[in-house]
C-alpha cells in the first residue's frame, strides 16, 4: 500500500501522529513463563537510525486487526538501530504478540511520553529499584547509564522478583554483577529452585545493604507493581532522598499515546504526555496518580 | 499468509432460532462466510453435518432439557472456543425471566399437567455458562448482523473479537435521540448492553433490554428513578427481568432485599 | 422392533427429529419428535402489562416474529378496546408482505429446494444454480429490508406497538421498496417456475381430500390476517372460537402440543390459504395459481412449497399499492385503551399457517395468554403423512437413506417452525 | 475585527450564495429534538432552538470514523473524504467548545482527522436566547470573540456580522452587496441594549468561582459517593458535552482477509471499562471516582491548566442527565455539602 498524501486547501496535512510504521521482529524469546523479549528493526532500513528516544519513553505497538497498546522501550538509545521490549501476556493484543514469529511485522509509532531527566541526573548518584515487570523501562535507563558510565556517580541497581524463574534478564544481570562500577543487588521473594545464590526476601530487604548514601545527591528511579511503591517509597524518603528526585513510571489505560483519547487522564495531566515518568512529589499531590488510598495517608 | 479456514459448528438450543436466522440473514456475506470457514455443522441450514472437532462453536439458545445439556457438554468438549450467541445463550433469555423464583415446576404443571413426556426431562431454561465454560458472549435478541460479522471476521483472521461494553445510551446519543427517561418512559437503555444501534429509542420507543445486562449497570439507581416517575415496583422488576435472566437475577434479589429493609 | 431415525431434522427452524418404529416389515408408528425444550412463555407473561407481552411473545419464533407481534397486538387491541388507526393497519399489512417474502423465499429456495434437486444445502447448490441461489438471497434480503423498514429491525423489531407504530416508515424508504418490488417480479416468477417444474413425489399423497384452515382476510381480499377462520369444507368460524376447532393435547414424544379438528388432522399454511382464498388473488399470481393448481393440492402436502412460491408473487405484486397507501396518510397519534379488563383473540397467517393469540386482561395486566401456533396445528397432520410415506417407500424397497430423505422432505414441506411449536400452550386455564 | 451590518431579510440570499463553498448545515427540529442537519435553505432551520442534542463537535470529530485502512503491509491513513461544510447557527457556547477542542486536537501532536475537518468546516455563529438551563454567564462564554468565521448577532431589524477569519471574509465578498460597513450610533446603542437584554435572560443560579479550591477541599467528600449511587453510568453526559473528547479505538477486519480498518469512536469516562487495564485493575472502579474525574476535569483541572473551566455552560448536561447530575447540581452540592433535589 502506498501512503496517500492529501493536500488541503491551505496546507499539506502534517505527519499523522497515529500512523504506525512497520517494524520487523528480528528476535523473540521467552524471559519467563509469561514474559517475552522482542527485538525489532524497521522494515524500511532508512528509518533505522531515525528513531530517537530516551530512557523511560514508550511506543504504541500494533498488530493490524488486533489493536494497539503502549509498551516501554527496554533498549537504550546509546545502542541505536533497534528497539527492544519485554512484554507480558495479559490480554488480547499481548497474546497475539506471543503468537508472532520472528521475521513477522508489527506497527510501531512513537516514541512518546517524557523520560528520565538525564540532564539533571548526570553527575548524581543513581539508585534504580526494579520489581517484576518494572525492569522494562528501567533496563533502558540502566543500560544508558552504563554506556555513559563516566557521566554518573555511584550507581546502585536493586532488582526483585517473585522467584528465580520470574526474574527478567536474570543472566544479563548476573553478568552485570561482575562489574566493579555497579552495585547490583538481586533478590527473590522466595527461592523455589533451591539453587538461588543471591538474596531472598522482599526488595526492601536490600536497602539494609546499601550502606551510607549521599541522599541529597541521589536520584532514584523506581518501577514495579503498585504494592511495591508504598514500601519502597517509605524507605527512599527515610533515606533522605528529596521527593522530586525519586522518579517512577506509571501505567494507565491508553488508546492514543498522544494526549487525545483521554483514557490516561489524571486530574490535569495525561500519563502519556506528562508522564509516564513522575516524581514522588507529583504522586503525593496528585491524589489519583497511584490510585485512591495509596498516597492518602502519607504526609511525609 | 494464509490461515487454515477455521472449523465452525452452529448449534441451537431452546430459543427462537433468531440468532441462527441472523446468520442466514447475512445475505451479502453468506457465500463468503461459507467460503472462509469450514462449516461442519449447521443443522438449520444444511443436511450434511458432521459432528467432529471444532475451532469455534457458535451456540444459540438456553439449556432446558437434560438431553440438551448432554449435547452442550459434548460440543464443549470438541470445541476450542465456544461462543454463546444471543441473549438466551448468554443470559437465559425470556424463558429465564423468572429464574430462581422456585416456581418452575408449578408453571410446568400448568402447561403439561401430569402428562408424561418421554423425549427428555425438562429443566428451567438457563444460559450456557451455568453448565460449561463460555469463552465469549455475543448477546442480542437477536444478535446484530454487523456485530456478529465483525466478530466472526476477526475469529477467521485469528484475532480477538471486540464488542461494545457500553450501554445502549451510547449509540442512542450518537443517533441524537432525546432521552426517553426524561419523558417518564421506562427505558432500559442504561441497564442494557449496547451494540444494537439503539434501534428502539431511535423509533421513539423505550429500550426493552433485549441485549441483556451491560457490563456495569446501576440497577438500584434506575429503580429509584423509575419509582420516582411513578412506576410500581412489580412492573419495574418485570421489565428489568424480561431479558436479563441470570445476568440480573442477583442484582434484582439484592434490590428486593434493600427494598424490604426500607 | 427396529427404529429408523432422522436424528436432527435439518433445514428447519428449531430442533426436531423423526422416529419410525418398525415391527418386522410393518411400520408401527412414525413420530415427529420435538427436542426443543419447553419455554412456558404463556405462563411467564401472566401479570405483565400488554406492552411487555407484545415485546416478549414474538421471541417465540424468529422467522414468524412479525406474525407473533401482529397477532399479539390484534389480540391485545381487541382486549383493550382499541381500534388501530388506518395508517397503522396499512403499515401492518405492509410488514406482513415483507415477512411473507422473507420467510417464503428462505423456505422454498434455501431450505426446501435442495431436497428436490438432491443437494444437502443451498450453499452446495451454488456452483450449479448460482443465479437461483443468489436470487433467493436477494429476495430474502428484500423481505428483510421491508421488515426492517416497518418494524425497526430485521428480526424482533419493536416498532409495531399496541395502538400504532413508534415511528412510521418514511416516504423515501417506501418509494425505494416500491421501485424495487417492480424489479423483483421476475425473481419471484422464477421461484414458481422452479417448483412448478418439479414433479412432486406421491408418497405422501392421501386418497381423500384433506381439511385446510386459514383466516378469512377482510373485504374478500387475499391477506395474512382476519377475524374469521375458513375451513376448506366450506364452514367458517369466528376466531374467538378458535379453541373449539383447535383443541390441543400433549403427546409423550414432544414438548409441542397438538391440534385436531373434529378428531381429525388438518393442515394450515400457504396451500391452505391458496385453497381457501386463492380465488381472491389478482394479477399474475392469479394466473399462476390457475395454471398450476390441480386436485393433487388437496391431497399432497408437498404442494405447500409451490403455494408459497405463488404467494411470493402475490406479496411482490401487492407491494406498490401497499406502499402508496401508507405514504398517502399522515402519521396518526397512538390509540389509547378504552378499557383495562377484557379479552380478545388475534388471528394472523404466519407464513406457515394460522397463528392465534388470545388474551384475557384484568385491570390492565395479562391474566390468561393462550397462543396456538401453526406448527402445533400441523404436527398431527405431518405424522399421518410421514407414516404413509414410510410405508410406501419401504414397501417399494427403498433404502434407508432414501426413506430418510423422503421423510425429511415431507416434514420440511410444512415449513415447520419447531420453536413455535414448543413455546407451549396452556392446557388448563389457571 | 471587522463588524458589518446586514438586513435580516438578506440572510437567505447570503446563505444561498455561501452554499457555493460547501454543504449547508444548520439546526433543525424534528420529533421534538434539535440537531444539526444538512439543509437546502434557511427556511428548514430552527434558529429559535436553544441547543442541539449533540454539539457541533460531531462534525469535527464524528462519533465513529475510520482512521486507517490496513493490510498486512501496513496502515494507510484515511483522510480526504470529508465534504466541505458550512455550519450555520452555532451559539457562542458552541464556538467556545470548539476553541477548547482546538487546543486539545490541534496543539501538541496535531490530530490530522480533526484538523482536516476543522479546515473544511466554516463556523457561522448566531446569537441565541438563553433558557433556564444555560450557564454560559458563569463560564464567561456567553459572548465570543474568536473561533468563528462569521458571527451573526440578531438585532431585530439587522444583523451585526462579525467577520472572524479570512475565509469568513471570502464568504462576505461573494455577496458584498448584502453587507454594509456603515455602523452608526444607533447600532452601538442597539447592541448595548441587546447585551443587557441577553444578560437579563439567564435564570439559572450558578456561581463557579473558587471551584478549584472547592474541588480540592472536597476530594474525599461523601458527596461523590452519594452522586455515585445515583449515576446510571449511561455516559450521556459525555456524549452531549461539547468539551468531552474521549475516544476508543478498535480494529475491524474484513471477512476472510487480513485487511480492515482502524476505527475511532466516542467513549466516556463514566463507563467502567474506561480505566481498566489488562489484568483487570480498574483505576476508577467506583462510580463516585468516575464522576469525580469528570467534574474535576471540567471545573478544576482545566482551570488550573488554562485559567478557565472546560465547561462552556451550554446546559446540555442539565438537559440530558436523567438523574440530574450536572455542572449546576454538582458544583452546588460540593459547595453546600449536600446533594439537592
Ligand atoms: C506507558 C506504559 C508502558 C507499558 N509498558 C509495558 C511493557 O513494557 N511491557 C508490558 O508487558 N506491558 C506494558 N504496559 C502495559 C501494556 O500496555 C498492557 O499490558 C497492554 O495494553 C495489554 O493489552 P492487551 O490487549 O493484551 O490486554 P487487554 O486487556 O485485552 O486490553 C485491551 C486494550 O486495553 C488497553 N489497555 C489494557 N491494559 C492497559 C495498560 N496497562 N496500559 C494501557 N492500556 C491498556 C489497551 O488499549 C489494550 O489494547 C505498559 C503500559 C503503559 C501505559
Ligand atoms: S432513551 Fe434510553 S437508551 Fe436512549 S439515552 Fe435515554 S435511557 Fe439511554
Ligand atoms: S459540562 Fe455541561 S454545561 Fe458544561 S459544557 Fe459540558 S454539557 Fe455543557
Ligand atoms: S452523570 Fe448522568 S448522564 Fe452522566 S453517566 Fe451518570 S447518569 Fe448518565
Amino acid at each position: 500500500m502506498k501512503k496517500m498524501c492529501v493536500v488541503l486547501e491551505d496546507r499539506e496535512v502534517q505527519d499523522n501522529p497515529f500512523q504506525p510504521d512497520m517494524w520487523r521482529i528480528v528476535r523473540r524469546y521467552p524471559l519467563t513463563s509469561d514474559v517475552n523479549f522482542y527485538q525489532a528493526r524497521p522494515v524500511d532500513v532508512d528509518e533505522a537510525l531515525k528513531m530517537n528516544y530516551m530512557p523511560g519513553q514508550f511506543i504504541m505497538l500494533s498488530i493490524p486487526g488486533e489493536g494497539e497498546a503502549p509498551f516501554c522501550i527496554s533498549s537504550t538509545p546509546s545502542r541505536p538501530g533497534l528497539l527492544e521490549f519485554c512484554i507480558r501476556r495479559m490480554g488480547t493484543l499481548t497474546s497475539s504478540l506471543f503468537d508472532l514469529k520472528e521475521n513477522q511485522t508489527v506497527g510501531i509509532r512513537g516514541p512518546y511520553g517524557n523520560w528520565f531527566p538525564l540532564d539533571k541526573m548526570e553527575g548524581k548518584d543513581i539508585m534504580i529499584v526494579a520489581g517484576g515487570m518494572g525492569v522494562a523501562p528501567l533496563r533502558s535507563l540502566l543500560l544508558y547509564i552504563l554506556d555513559n558510565r563516566d557521566k554518573f556517580g555511584r550507581v546502585t541497581y536493586l532488582h526483585g522478583a517473585k522467584n528465580p524463574g520470574e526474574m527478567l534478564f536474570r543472566d544479563e544481570f548476573f553478568q552485570l554483577k561482575e562489574r566493579e562500577d555497579l552495585n547490583c543487588l538481586l533478590t527473590v521473594d522466595k527461592d523455589d529452585t533451591g539453587k538461588w545464590t543471591e538474596r531472598t526476601g522482599l526488595i526492601t530487604t536490600l536497602f539494609k545493604e546499601l550502606g551510607p548514601i549521599d541522599s541529597k545527591n541521589t536520584y532514584a528511579a523506581v518501577c514495579g507493581p503498585p504494592i511495591m511503591y508504598k514500601f519502597v517509597m517509605e524507605h527512599l524518603v527515610k533515606l533522605g532522598i528529596p521527593k522530586h528526585q525519586i522518579l517512577m513510571t506509571l501505567e494507565r489505560r491508553m488508546k492514543c499515546g498522544v494526549g487525545k483519547c483521554g483514557h490516561c487522564a489524571v486530574e490535569y495531566l495525561y500519563t502519556c504526555i506528562d508522564g509516564p515518568v513522575f516524581s514522588w512529589w507529583d504522586v503525593l499531590h496528585m491524589k489519583e496518580l497511584i490510585g485512591r488510598g495509596a498516597s492518602d495517608k502519607t504526609i511525609a | 499468509m494464509t490461515r487454515p479456514s477455521p472449523k465452525i459448528g452452529v448449534y441451537g438450543f431452546t430459543g427462537c432460532a433468531g440468532d441462527q436466522l441472523m446468520i442466514l440473514n447475512c445475505e451479502d456475506q453468506l457465500v463468503d462466510l461459507f467460503g472462509a470457514t469450514e462449516i461442519r455443522s449447521f443443522v438449520m441450514a444444511k443436511s450434511d453435518n458432521h459432528e467432529a472437532e471444532l475451532d469455534v462453536a457458535l451456540v444459540e439458545g438456553s439449556i432446558s432439557t437434560e438431553a440438551q445439556l448432554k449435547h452442550l457438554k459434548d460440543i464443549r468438549e470438541r470445541s476450542k472456543v465456544l461462543i454463546a450467541i444471543g441473549t438466551c445463550a448468554c443470559w437465559g433469555g425470556p424463558q429465564a425471566m423468572k429464574l430462581g423464583d422456585g416456581k418452575f415446576e408449578e408453571r410446568y404443571k400448568k402447561v403439561y399437567g401430569n402428562a408424561k413426556i418421554t423425549v427428555s426431562k425438562a429443566i428451567e431454561g438457563q444460559p450456557l455458562d451455568a453448565f460449561v465454560k463460555v469463552d465469549m458472549k455475543i448477546p442480542g435478541c437477536p444478535i446484530d448482523k454487523q456485530e456478529f460479522l465483525k466478530s466472526v471476521s476477526k475469529l477467521v483472521a485469528g484475532k480477538h473479537p471486540y464488542l461494545l461494553k457500553s450501554p445502549v445510551c451510547l449509540e442512542c446519543k450518537w443517533k441524537e435521540n432525546k432521552c426517553l427517561l426524561l419523558d417518564g418512559k421506562f427505558c432500559a437503555g442504561p441497564l442494557t448492553k449496547g451494540g444494537c444501534g439503539a434501534v428502539c429509542p431511535s423509533h421513539n420507543l423505550p429500550c426493552v433490554g433485549c441485549w441483556g445486562p451491560t457490563d456495569d449497570l446501576n440497577v438500584s439507581a434506575e429503580y429509584d428513578l423509575l419509582k420516582e416517575k411513578g412506576f410500581v415496583p412489580e412492573e419495574i422488576i418485570t421489565k428489568i427481568r424480561k431479558f436479563g435472566g441470570s445476568g440480573v437475577m442477583e442484582l434484582v434479589k439484592n434490590l428486593e432485599k434493600k427494598e424490604a429493609k426500607k | 422392533m427396529t427404529e429408523l431415525n432422522v436424528h436432527s431434522l435439518a433445514r428447519v427452524e428449531g430442533h426436531g427429529g423423526i422416529t419410525v418404529t418398525l415391527d418386522g416389515k410393518k411400520v408401527k408408528s412414525v413420530t415427529l419428535d420435538i427436542h426443543e425444550g419447553p419455554r412456558l412463555i404463556e405462563q411467564l407473561v401472566r401479570g405483565m402489562k400488554p406492552e411487555d407481552d407484545v415485546n416478549t411473545v414474538p421471541r417465540i419464533c424468529a422467522i414468524c416474529t412479525l406474525s407473533h407481534k401482529f397477532a399479539a397486538i390484534r389480540g391485545m387491541e381487541k382486549a383493550l378496546g382499541i381500534t388501530p388507526p388506518e395508517k397503522a393497519h396499512l403499515t401492518r399489512e405492509l410488514m406482513m408482505l415483507g415477512e411473507s417474502i422473507e420467510s417464503n423465499s428462505l423456505h422454498t429456495m434455501l431450505l426446501a429446494l435442495p431436497d428436490f434437486l438432491g443437494y444437502p444445502s443451498a450453499v452446495a447448490m451454488l456452483n450449479d444454480y448460482t443465479d437461483d441461489v443468489k436470487r433467493a438471497l436477494r429476495l430474502k434480503k428484500f423481505g428483510n429490508h421491508i421488515m426492517e423498514t416497518t418494524s425497526g429491525r430485521i428480526v424482533h423489531g419493536e416498532n409495531p406497538i399496541i395502538g400504532g407504530f413508534g415511528k412510521y416508515p418514511g416516504k423515501k424508504a417506501l418509494e425505494d421498496i416500491k421501485a424495487k418490488s417492480h424489479e423483483m417480479i421476475p425473481d419471484v416468477k422464477r421461484v414458481v417456475e422452479l417448483f412448478a417444474g418439479i414433479e412432486m413425489p406421491k408418497y405422501a399423497e392421501v386418497d381423500k381430500d384433506k381439511v385446510f384452515m386459514s383466516v378469512d382476510a377482510p373485504k374478500k381480499k387475499y391477506h395474512m390476517y382476519g377475524d374469521r377462520t375458513l375451513i376448506s369444507n366450506g364452514k367458517d368460524f369466528d376466531v374467538e372460537d378458535y379453541k373449539k376447532y383447535t383443541n390441543e393435547r400433549v403427546v409423550a414424544h414432544s414438548f409441542a402440543k397438538r391440534s385436531l379438528y373434529n378428531e381429525k388432522t388438518f393442515m394450515v399454511g400457504a396451500n391452505a390459504r391458496m385453497i381457501n382464498m386463492g380465488k381472491r388473488l389478482g394479477g399474475e399470481a392469479a394466473d399462476l395459481l390457475k395454471e398450476h393448481y390441480d386436485k393433487a393440492w388437496l391431497r399432497n402436502p408437498l404442494y405447500n412449497d409451490l403455494a408459497q412460491a405463488i404467494e411470493l408473487v402475490w406479496a411482490m405484486e401487492s407491494l406498490p399499492e401497499a406502499c402508496d397507501r401508507v405514504m398517502a396518510m399522515d402519521d396518526p397519534p397512538h390509540e389509547q385503551p378504552t378499557r383495562l379488563t377484557g379479552s380478545g383473540t388475534g388471528a394472523v397467517e404466519a407464513p406457515r399457517g394460522t397463528l392465534y393469540h388470545h388474551y384475557e386482561l384484568k385491570d390492565g395486566l395479562v391474566d390468561v395468554a393462550d397462543i396456538i401456533t401453526p406448527t402445533a396445528q400441523n404436527l398431527d397432520d405431518i405424522e399421518i403423512h410421514l407414516k404413509l410415506t414410510a410405508e410406501r417407500m419401504l414397501a417399494e424397497g427403498k433404502g434407508t437413506d432414501e426413506v430418510r430423505l423422503g421423510l425429511e422432505t415431507v416434514a420440511r414441506a410444512y415449513d415447520p417452525c419447531i420453536s413455535c411449536a414448543t413455546h407451549l400452550v396452556t392446557l388448563k386455564r389457571a | 475585527m471587522m463588524i458589518l451590518k446586514m438586513k435580516k431579510e438578506d440572510l437567505p440570499a447570503f446563505l444561498e450564495s455561501a452554499k457555493e463553498w460547501g454543504e449547508l448545515w444548520g439546526p433543525t427540529t424534528k420529533d421534538g429534538k434539535t440537531s444539526y442537519a444538512k439543509v437546502d435553505s434557511l427556511s428548514q432551520m430552527d434558529l429559535k432552538a436553544t441547543r442541539t442534542v449533540i454539539p457541533p463537535k460531531k462534525f469535527l470529530y464524528p462519533p465513529r470514523f475510520t482512521m486507517f485502512d490496513f493490510d498486512e503491509e501496513g496502515f494507510v491513513e484515511r483522510t480526504g473524504d470529508v465534504p466541505k461544510r458550512i455550519l450555520f447557527g452555532l451559539h457562542p457556547c458552541d464556538v467556545h467548545g470548539i476553541l477548547i477542542m482546538d487546543k486539545l486536537f490541534l496543539e501538541t501532536y496535531k490530530d490530522p482527522y480533526y484538523a482536516e475537518r476543522r479546515e473544511k468546516t466554516l463556523l457561522l455563529g448566531h446569537s441565541c436566547i438563553p433558557d433556564d438551563k444555560c450557564m454560559c454567564f458563569a463560564t464567561n462564554t456567553d459572548f465570543v470573540a474568536e473561533g468563528f468565521d462569521l458571527f451573526f448577532t440578531d438585532l431585530k431589524m439587522f444583523y451585526l456580522v462579525w467577520v472572524g477569519s479570512s475565509k469568513g471574509h471570502d464568504l462576505v465578498r461573494m455577496r458584498a452587496d448584502l453587507f454594509s460597513r456603515n455602523l452608526d450610533k444607533n447600532d452601538i446603542l442597539n447592541y448595548t441594549e441587546y447585551r443587557k437584554w441577553k444578560t437579563a435572560q439567564f435564570k439559572a443560579k450558578i456561581d463557579l468561582t473558587g471551584m478549584p479550591d472547592i474541588f480540592e477541599l472536597g476530594y474525599n467528600s461523601p458527596i461523590w459517593d452519594e452522586l455515585g449511587e445515583k449515576c446510571l453510568s449511561c455516559g450521556q453526559c459525555s456524549m452531549v458535552c461539547p468539551t468531552c473528547n474521549c475516544y476508543n479505538v478498535v480494529d475491524e477486519v474484513d471477512l476472510g482477509t487480513a485487511e480492515g480498518t482502524r476505527d475511532r469512536f466516542w467513549d466516556s469516562c463514566m463507563f467502567r471499562e474506561y480505566s481498566v487495564v489488562a489484568g483487570g485493575h480498574n483505576f476508577r472502579d467506583k462510580r463516585a471516582d468516575r464522576l469525580r474525574l469528570w467534574y474535576t476535569h471540567k471545573l478544576q483541572a482545566f482551570i488550573g491548566e488554562f485559567g478557565k473551566p472546560a465547561c462552556v455552560g451550554c446546559g446540555r448536561c442539565v438537559a440530558t442527565c436523567p438523574v440530574d447530575i450536572n455542572v449546576a447540581t454538582v458544583s452546588t452540592a460540593l459547595k453546600e455539602q449536600e446533594v439537592g433535589k
